[in-house]
C-alpha cells in the first residue's frame, strides 16, 4: 500500500517535478518568467486540443443520438475532422462588413478568447497543478467570466447587423440572468470550505470516510447546488437547450454571424473553452477537483490530473447528451426559469448550507441529512408544481421511439 | 413528477446512442457517394431530352419548336433551329435543334418545359449529382449531354414513360394509317406537309430575334 | 514608481479620458471599461486582490453593460451631434483648476526628503475581509444590503413604463 | 516621487477627468459615468492610503472601497433607470434640452 502510494505520488507529480527540474536550469533572474511560461504553455496546448477532440466527439455523439454516423470521412473514423475544420477556418477569407466598427469588431473575439483562457489560471487540474493559487480564486473566475458579456456585446454591436445585435442582446440578457444563480449556486461550497481559493476548496473535499469521498456532491445542499450550477453553467456557456443567443434556426449564429474565417473559429474556441472552464469550476466546487471518486488504492493510484480530465470528459459528454435531447427554450421560459425557480432555490440552498453547518454532525448525521433534504425538497416541489404549465399536449409518435 | 419528461428524453437519446452501434437498421442515413437511396418515381430535378432508338443524334424527339424556350420562366433554355429537316418519331420530316443548351445553374426545376412540350421530347431527370469545377461552362449542358435514351426514361419514370410510349405508338399508328390511306393520291400529301412546315417557322424566327 | 504602475496608470488615464472625450456613446462606455480594468489592475498592484476582482465584476460586468443598454435604449438618430455643452471651456477650466489644486496639495504634502521606506504589500486574505465584514462592519453590511435591495426595486419601478405591461422586468444590479 | 504620491496624483487626475466629463458632456449617461469616475478616483485614494498607511492590517480602506463600490453600483442602476424615465418623457438624453421643470 505504501509502496503503491509512493509510486503513485511520483507519477502524480511528474509534471510538477519536470517543471522544477526545468526551472533549476534557468538563471535566477529569469525564473519568474520561465515559471509562468512553463505553466501557461501546457494550458494553451491541452485545452484547445480538448476543444478539437470535443468538436468531433460532439458531432459523432449527436449523430449517434439521431441514428446517424456523424463525421467519418477525414482520417480513421473521422477523427481528423477538427484538423480539416481548422485548416478550412485558417485559409478562409476574413470578411469584415463594410459598415462594421473595425476596431471593436477586431477586439471582440480577441477579448473573448483571452477571457476564456485567463479563467484557467485558478483552476487546479491536478495535485499541486494550478497556475496561481489566488486567495480570491472563485471571485477571479467570475470576474473574468463577466468580461465575456462585454465582448459578446462588442461583437454584436460592432457588426452593424440586426441578427448580431439581437443575438448579443439575447446573450447578454441570458448571461446576466444566469450569472446570478451561477454565483449563488457556488456560494454553498465556498461557505463550507471557508475559502474562496480553489485549491483550498479541493483540499477541503479531500479525504474519505471508509471509501466514500468527502465531496460536497454527497450532501443535500451539494446535490441541489450542483444541479443548479449545472443548469446555470449550461445557460452561461450558451449551450442547448439554452442556446437562444445562437439559435441557428432563428438568428443564424447570433452575435458572431458577421465573423468569418479564423475569427469565427476563435469565437467557437472561446465558447468551448468557457464551457470547459465552467465545468472545471463545477468539478472543483462539488466533485472534489482532482481527487479520486473512491478511497480504494486501485483508484487513488491513478494520477490526479487523469481524474480531473475524466471528470471533465464526463461533463462534456453530459452536455452533449443534453444537447442531443432537449429542444430550445423560449425566451420567457428561459427568464422565468432563472428568476422564478433557480434563483429562489439557490438562495434557499445557501440558507440550508448554514443550517447544515450549525446542526450537530457527530451523533445524528442522518437526521441532519433528512432535515436539510426536506427543507430543500419541499419548496422545490412546490415551486416546480406552481410553475408547471397546465397544458394538455397530444402524444406524438416517432419511428424509433416506440 | 418533475423532470420525468427530461429523464425520458435522456433515456431515449441514450438508447439511440447505444443501439445505433448494435443494430445497423437503426441508421437511417446512407454513406452517400458510395451508397445511394433509390429515387422515388416522382423525383425530378433538371430536364433532359429523350431520344428513341440507339443513336441520340438521329432519334431525338425534339423538333426545335422553341415553345419551352419561350415558356421557361428563368430563361435558361437556348435553342437554335436547324436549317435542314429530319424525319421525327412519327416519320414526318421536321426541324431539329442544331443547338439545345440548358443552363442548369439558372434552371429552377419548375417542369414547365415538360408541361408545354407537345412532342414529349423534354422530360425531368432524377440526376442531382452534377458537381463541376467550372461553374459557367460546366453547368451549361449542351444537347449531347442532355439527351438520354427512352430506355433510361423508362428506368427512372416507368409509369409516365409507358403512358408516353402508348400515346406515341397510337400517334405513330395513326400516322402510318394516314400514310397508307394517302398512298393512293400521291402528289397531294408531300405538298401539304411542305406548306405546313414552311408556314410554321416564320413567326417563331421573328419572335426569337 | 515601477513600470507596472506606470503602464496601469496609462491604461486607466487613456481609457477614462477616451470615455469622456469620444463622440460615439458606446465607444465611450467601451473605453470606460478599459479604464476600469486598468483601475482594477492598480488595485491588484496595490495588494487589494478582493477589491480588484470586485471592481472588474461590478464595473465591467454590470455597470458597463447597464450603461451600454441605456445608451442603446436612448439612442436618438435624429438628434444633432453635439457632444459637449456650450460651456465646455468653463468646464475644462474648472476641471483643470481642480486637478492643479489637488496636485499642488499632494506635491506639497510630500517633502522630497521623507521618502517612505517601501513596505512589503500587506497580505490580506479574503478570510480577514470576511471576518471584518461579519464582526466590525456588520451594520454597514446590512445597510448596504438594504440599500441594494431598495435600489433594485426602485430602479425597476422607475424604469418601468406605466403604459407598458407591468410584468416587464429589467435587470438592475 | 513615492508610490503613494503617484497613486494620489493619478487619483486626482481621474477625478479631474470625471469632473470635466460631468460638467461638459451633454449625454446624461456619460454625465453619470463621469460621476462614477469621480467615485472611482476616491476609491483609488482609499486603497492607496490603506496600502501605504501605517495600519494596513485594519482593512479600513478596503472596507470603505467595498462599500463604495456597492453604493456606486446601486447609484448606477438607479441613475440609469432615472435617465430612461427622463428619456421616455423628453425623448432625448441631451441635458441641454432637458430644461423644463414641471415637464
Amino acid at each position: 500500500m505504501i509502496v503503491a502510494a509512493v509510486n503513485a505520488g511520483s507519477v502524480d507529480q511528474v509534471f510538477v517535478l519536470a517543471k522544477h527540474a526545468l526551472l533549476a536550469r534557468t538563471p535566477d533572474a529569469l525564473q519568474p518568467l520561465a515559471s509562468a511560461i512553463i505553466s501557461i504553455i501546457p494550458l494553451l496546448v491541452v485545452f484547445p486540443s480538448l476543444f478539437a477532440i470535443t468538436t468531433v466527439l460532439e458531432r459523432k455523439g449527436l449523430g449517434r443520438m439521431q441514428n446517424r454516423l456523424g463525421p467519418n470521412r477525414v482520417g480513421p473514423f473521422g477523427l481528423l475532422q477538427p484538423a480539416a475544420d481548422g485548416i478550412k477556418a485558417l485559409i478562409k477569407e476574413d470578411v469584415v462588413p463594410a459598415a462594421a466598427d473595425q476596431l471593436v469588431h477586431f477586439f471582440a473575439p480577441v477579448i473573448f478568447v483571452a477571457a476564456a483562457f485567463v479563467a484557467y489560471a485558478v483552476l487546479p487540474i491536478g495535485r499541486n497543478m494550478v497556475l496561481v493559487n489566488l486567495n480570491a480564486g472563485v471571485l477571479f473566475f467570475f470576474a473574468v467570466g463577466s468580461v465575456v458579456e462585454l465582448s459578446v456585446f462588442m461583437a454584436g454591436w460592432s457588426s452593424r447587423s440586426k441578427y448580431s445585435l439581437l443575438g448579443a442582446m439575447r446573450a447578454i440578457a441570458q448571461m446576466i440572468s444566469y450569472e446570478v444563480p451561477l454565483v449563488l449556486a457556488s456560494v454553498p461550497a465556498i461557505m463550507q470550505a471557508g475559502s474562496l481559493s480553489t485549491v483550498d476548496i479541493v483540499n477541503a473535499q479531500a479525504g474519505y470516510t471508509g471509501i466514500w469521498p468527502h465531496w460536497y456532491l454527497f450532501t443535500p445542499w451539494g446535490i441541489v447546488g450542483f444541479g443548479l450550477f449545472l443548469i446555470a453553467a449550461t445557460a452561461e456557456s450558451n449551450r442547448s437547450p439554452f442556446d437562444l443567443p445562437e439559435g441557428e434556426s432563428e438568428i443564424i449564429a447570433g452575435y458572431f454571424i458577421e465573423y468569418s474565417g479564423f475569427k469565427f473559429a476563435l469565437f467557437f474556441l472561446a465558447e468551448y473553452l468557457g464551457m470547459f472552464a465552467t465545468s472545471a469550476l463545477g468539478i472543483t466546487l462539488f466533485l472534489g477537483g482532482w481527487s479520486a471518486p473512491l478511497g480504494i488504492s486501485l483508484f487513488t493510484v491513478v494520477p490526479s490530473y487523469i481524474w480531473f480530465f475524466a471528470k471533465l470528459l464526463g461533463f462534456i459528454c453530459f452536455f452533449i447528451w443534453i444537447r442531443g435531447t432537449l429542444p430550445r427554450l423560449r425566451m420567457d421560459q428561459l427568464m422565468g426559469f432563472a428568476w422564478k425557480f433557480i434563483l429562489p432555490m439557490a438562495l434557499l440552498n445557501i440558507f440550508v448550507t448554514g443550517l447544515w453547518r450549525f446542526l450537530p454532525a457527530s451523533p445524528l448525521n442522518s437526521i441532519r441529512w433528512i432535515v436539510c433534504a426536506a427543507v430543500l425538497a419541499a419548496p422545490c416541489v412546490v415551486l416546480s408544481m406552481s410553475l408547471k404549465q397546465k397544458k394538455k399536449l397530444l402524444i406524438r409518435t416517432y419511428h424509433f421511439a416506440e | 413528477m418533475i423532470g420525468t419528461g427530461i429523464l425520458k428524453g435522456l433515456a431515449e437519446t441514450a438508447r439511440n446512442f447505444f443501439l445505433s452501434y448494435v443494430s445497423k437498421d437503426r441508421l437511417t442515413t446512407v454513406q452517400y457517394p458510395e451508397q445511394r437511396l433509390p429515387q422515388i418515381e416522382a423525383a425530378r430535378n433538371f430536364p433532359f431530352l429523350v431520344y428513341d432508338g440507339a443513336e441520340w443524334d438521329a432519334g431525338m424527339r425534339c423538333v426545335a419548336c422553341q415553345i419551352c424556350e419561350k415558356e421557361c420562366p428563368p430563361k435558361c433554355i437556348f435553342i437554335e433551329k436547324s436549317k435542314d429537316k429530319k424525319p421525327d418519331a412519327v416519320g414526318k420530316p421536321q426541324f431539329y435543334p442544331a443547338r439545345f443548351d440548358i443552363d442548369i445553374s439558372v434552371c429552377m426545376s419548375c417542369q414547365i418545359c415538360v408541361e408545354v412540350c407537345p412532342f414529349d421530347a423534354i422530360k425531368m431527370d432524377v440526376e442531382f449529382d452534377l458537381p463541376t469545377d467550372d461553374r459557367f461552362a460546366g453547368l451549361m449542358l449542351d444537347r449531347h449531354k442532355l439527351s438520354k435514351s427512352n430506355e433510361y426514361y423508362h428506368e427512372i419514370h416507368p409509369t409516365e414513360a409507358t403512358a408516353v410510349d402508348t400515346a406515341l405508338d397510337a400517334e405513330r399508328a395513326k400516322a402510318a394509317a394516314a400514310k397508307a390511306a394517302a398512298a393512293a393520291p400521291k402528289p397531294a400529301s408531300p405538298a401539304a406537309t411542305a406548306a405546313s412546315a414552311a408556314s410554321t417557322p416564320k413567326p417563331t424566327e421573328g419572335e426569337s430575334k | 514608481m515601477t513600470a507596472t504602475f506606470l503602464i496601469l496608470a496609462a491604461i486607466t488615464v487613456a481609457g477614462t479620458a477616451a470615455a469622456m472625450g469620444l463622440r460615439n456613446a458606446v465607444h465611450c462606455v467601451l473605453a470606460l471599461t478599459a479604464g476600469f480594468a486598468g483601475l482594477a489592475g492598480l488595485y491588484l498592484y496595490l495588494g487589494a486582490q478582493f477589491v480588484g476582482f470586485t471592481q472588474i465584476m461590478v464595473y465591467v460586468g454590470a455597470v458597463a453593460i447597464l450603461a451600454v443598454f441605456a445608451v442603446m435604449m436612448t439612442h436618438n438618430p435624429g438628434e444633432p451631434e453635439e457632444i459637449f455643452s456650450r460651456f465646455w471651456v468653463w468646464g475644462a477650466v474648472i476641471a483643470g483648476a481642480v486637478f492643479l489644486t489637488l496636485a499642488r496639495a499632494i506635491r506639497l504634502a510630500f517633502a522630497p526628503a521623507d521618502a517612505t521606506p517601501a513596505t512589503p504589500a500587506p497580505s490580506t486574505t479574503v478570510q480577514q475581509i470576511g471576518d471584518a465584514l461579519m464582526h466590525r462592519y456588520v451594520l454597514p453590511l446590512e445597510i448596504i444590503g438594504l440599500l441594494l435591495t431598495a435600489a433594485l426595486i426602485g430602479a425597476v419601478i422607475i424604469a418601468m413604463d406605466p403604459k407598458d405591461d407591468p410584468t416587464l422586468e429589467e435587470d438592475a444590479e | 516621487m513615492t508610490p503613494l504620491e503617484g497613486c494620489l496624483l493619478l487619483s486626482a487626475l481621474l477625478f479631474a477627468i470625471g469632473l470635466a466629463g460631468t460638467v461638459t458632456r451633454r449625454n446624461a449617461i456619460l454625465v453619470l459615468i463621469g460621476i462614477e469616475l469621480m467615485l472611482n478616483a476616491a476609491n483609488l485614494n482609499f486603497i492607496a492610503l490603506w496600502r501605504y498607511g501605517p495600519h494596513p492590517e485594519a482593512l479600513t480602506g478596503i472596507m470603505f472601497t467595498i462599500f463604495s463600490i456597492a453604493v456606486a453600483a446601486a447609484e448606477a442602476a438607479v441613475g440609469l433607470a432615472l435617465i430612461l424615465a427622463a428619456y421616455r418623457h423628453f425623448r432625448t438624453t441631451n441635458l441641454d434640452r432637458m430644461n423644463r421643470l414641471k415637464g
